[in-house]
């Protein structure tokens, strides 16, 4: 048990370094790839507290696409790069932050070692129920039926962000295919690993799906690693992202959210009540959402890191 | 039999964690990125793959012992593929050869 | 029937079997696995089209105890000179004359001698690839040779399908 | 001392520093990722509470992990958005931080 703590000592240790050497170091970039770094450690904080769901998407998501998408606008901000650090605050605005930054810090400790012993839970609440949902990962049953709502409206969320990156496009690129034409060597080392790697990521990430109903894993973690592969070829220069008119494309966006409403309000009628599922029906029904809200979530999540559209569609 | 392959186990992966060490002490104490890119892939490519070879023996059925190599094989294409691209970026933006 | 077909069947296999590996073997995620196996086939032979070579399964074989015991060295010769007491390192570059133009067979063996000792790609052009060396010292040249030729073994042109 | 006390002291500890560079840093990308640093540290308070949770088999409280991952996938949409806004004000006006323009001097069109 001591030397279970020791390790996790130095993983708290290493975990913020790593913000601290984020927050202060001087170059945007080098930042940039601190946060992929810090996001991968704070997966295995996740592995420690025993959420390997939580874990999966850490790893995905804050330490793949978030610092894909910094990395990516530094670079093009650079050259204001000087200009910006110049404006950096003195030392008496830094000190009263610090004290902001500290005494906020300093109250949560305070509210962590003053928890109610024991703690309240709803993990019982949730292993009476879950049989009924034919599941095996708490966190996907409480994800897609007990609290399918919030699901539901994350999706929404989803295309509402999508949305509001694609308002920010130019008027002249309206409808236009986003981000720059990656011209790369097709046969650079680059391209070598967009080939092979992509049609493995695509297996990968149906297996992330389809145990995620009894193990960790599910369409979060699954559209992530979709999303990223078709971020790799696009990089590579092998394919092109889709103009932003293309009917399929807005399509497949809504698809997961509209197989899930579909669900839901079939559930008035023959369960009972919106997002109920009729007994017997659970387990496929959230597959079925699953699977459609999977390819939605790829698409959005890629579509969001290559922002808003840059280029005009030369078809 | 068990305890023989407790040993085996024991060896590969104690052979394992020494050759990440000493990638990791090469990565401290090269002096340049393409010399740090030699410490990282050469040294985690044979670690993992000792982890690995050690783990074999112990897995439930020939599918898993399967599922452990690819994850070897993967990392292996990951950690190849990266250093390479690592290594050109390093070259034009060091020293001239 | 198309030229791709064998190719696709071989892939689509070998995704399924790596698929197996994942999950195991069942009748319900076997149905699944088929769904996962015919997506990566499609998105592999739009990535990678179907080229003149051919993998040979007999060289392959004889290949793989070779790079285990390259990897072996070379590994060693990381953890040799990280633990010197004094650095022993003698860096540089060289360029090596490549029998293969610039492709998947030049990419797959510049994949495969960056796991070699002491060697790394860091540049090409039509004809030569540029390693970098931990140990300029070492037949390097011959080496690279050798494991090139090995490979072509594996990856060899068919002229036909 | 135990790991779920560890790691909530660790979360309250990223919560202050992201404070810190949120406000400290004159670069909106790194306001944005110091921004992300305050989410990360609530979200793992989060999962120190669903740790305690603990019971029946459960490693943890699912309720709080999967409002987590819920939290994270949100996140990241906020982020990509502020980068999309941070990028096309560096476009339009050529600023490099979020400070107002001077008055006399006319945005760079």
């Amino acid at each position: 048990m001591n030397l279970a703590l020791l390790f996790d000592g130095m993983l708290v240790v290493l975990i913020l370094a790593v913000a601290v050497w984020t927050v202060t170091v001087r170059d945007s970039f080098a930042a940039g790839i601190g946060y992929a770094v810090y996001g991968l450690l704070l997966a295995l904080a996740w592995v420690r507290l025993a959420a390997v769901d939580a874990a999966l998407t850490e790893a995905a998501i804050g330490g793949g696409l978030t610092s894909v998408l910094m990395i990516r606008a530094t670079v093009r901000l650079r050259a204001g790069e000087a200009a910006a650090r110049a404006a950096t605050p003195g030392p008496l605005p830094r000190l009263l932050a610090a004290l902001l930054g500290g005494s906020v810090a300093a109250g949560l400790a305070l509210v962590v070692l003053a928890l109610p012993d024991p703690a309240p839970t709803l993990a019982p609440q949730v292993a009476e129920h879950i049989a009924t949902t034919g599941l095996g990962n708490a966190v996907t049953a409480v994800l897609l039926s007990f609290r399918a709502i919030d699901t539901l409206l994350e999706a929404v969320v989803l295309i509402y962000a999508l949305i509001a990156v694609w308002t920010l496009t130019p008027d002249r690129f309206w409808g236009g295919r986003p981000g720059p034409k990656y011209e790369t060597d097709p046969n650079g080392m680059l391209a070598y690993l967009a080939r092979l790697l992509p049609p493995i990521g695509i297996v990968v990430a149906v297996y992330v799906l389809w145990v995620g109903a009894d193990l960790p894993g599910g369409k979060f973690q699954a559209g992530t690693l979709l999303a990223a592969m078709w971020l790799l070829a696009i990089m590579a220069g092998l394919t092109e992202a889709p103009p932003i008119s293309r009917r399929w494309l807005r399509g497949v966006l809504v698809a997961g959210t509209v197989v899930f409403l579909a669900i839901g309000f079939a559930g008035v009628p023959l369960a009972g009540a919106f997002l109920a599922y009729p007994e017997g029906f659970a387990k496929p029904l959230i597959v079925a959402i699953e699977a459609a809200s999977m390819l939605s979530i790829a698409f959005t999540l890629a579509l969001l890191v290559l922002g808003p559209p840059e280029r005009r569609d030369q078809a | 039999m068990s305890q023989l392959l407790d040993l085996w186990t024991v060896l590969a992966v104690g052979a394992g964690v020494f050759f990440f060490f000493a990638g990791t002490v090469g990565l401290l104490r090269f002096p340049d990125t393409l010399t740090r890119l030699h410490a990282l892939t050469k040294a985690d490519n044979l670690g993992l793959g000792l982890v690995v070879l050690g783990l074999l023996p112990r897995v439930g059925s020939p599918l898993a012992g399967l599922k452990l190599i690819c994850v070897w094989l993967l990392v292996l294409l990951a950690s190849a593929t990266a250093s390479q691209l690592i290594a050109r970026v390093a070259r034009r933006a060091g020293p001239p050869a | 029937m198309s030229p791709a077909l064998p190719t696709a069947l071989v892939r689509g296999a070998l995704f399924l079997v790596f698929w197996s590996a994942l999950i195991g073997l069942s009748v319900s995620s076997l149905i699944v696995g088929i769904v996962a196996a015919a997506g990566a086939t499609r998105a592999s032979l739009y990535l990678l089209p179907p080229g003149p070579q051919r993998v040979r399964l007999l060289p392959l074989v004889a290949l793989l105890p070779r790079f285990l015991w390259q990897s072996l060295l070379a590994g060693w010769e990381v953890a040799r000179h990280a633990f010197a007491p004094r650095l022993t390192l003698r860096p540089g570059f060289v360029a090596y004359q490549s029998a293969h133009p610039p492709g998947r067979l030049r990419n797959t063996f510049a994949t495969i001698a960056s796991l070699l000792p002491g060697t790394l790609p860091c540049g090409e052009n039509e004809r030569e690839i540029l390693f970098h060396c931990l140990d300029v010292d070492q037949p390097i040249l011959e080496q690279l040779a050798d494991e090139e030729r090995a490979l072509a073994r594996v990856l060899a042109d068919s002229g036909d399908v | 001392m135990n790991v779920p006390t560890l790691f909530g002291l660790c979360g309250a500890v990223l919560v202050g520093l992201g404070l810190y560079g949120l406000v400290v840093s004159p670069q909106p990308l790194r306001k944005i990722l110091a921004f992300n640093l305050v989410g990360s540290g609530v979200f793992l308070l989060f999962g120190v509470v669903a740790r305690r949770g603990a019971a029946l088999g459960m490693g943890g409280d699912p309720v709080p992990q999967a409002l987590v991952i819920t939290g994270i996938v949100v996140a990241f949409s906020a982020t990509a958005l502020a980068v999309a806004l941070v990028l096309r004000l560096h476009d339009m006006t050529g600023a490099a931080t979020l400070a107002p323009a001077d008055a006399d001097e006319p945005p760079v069109a």
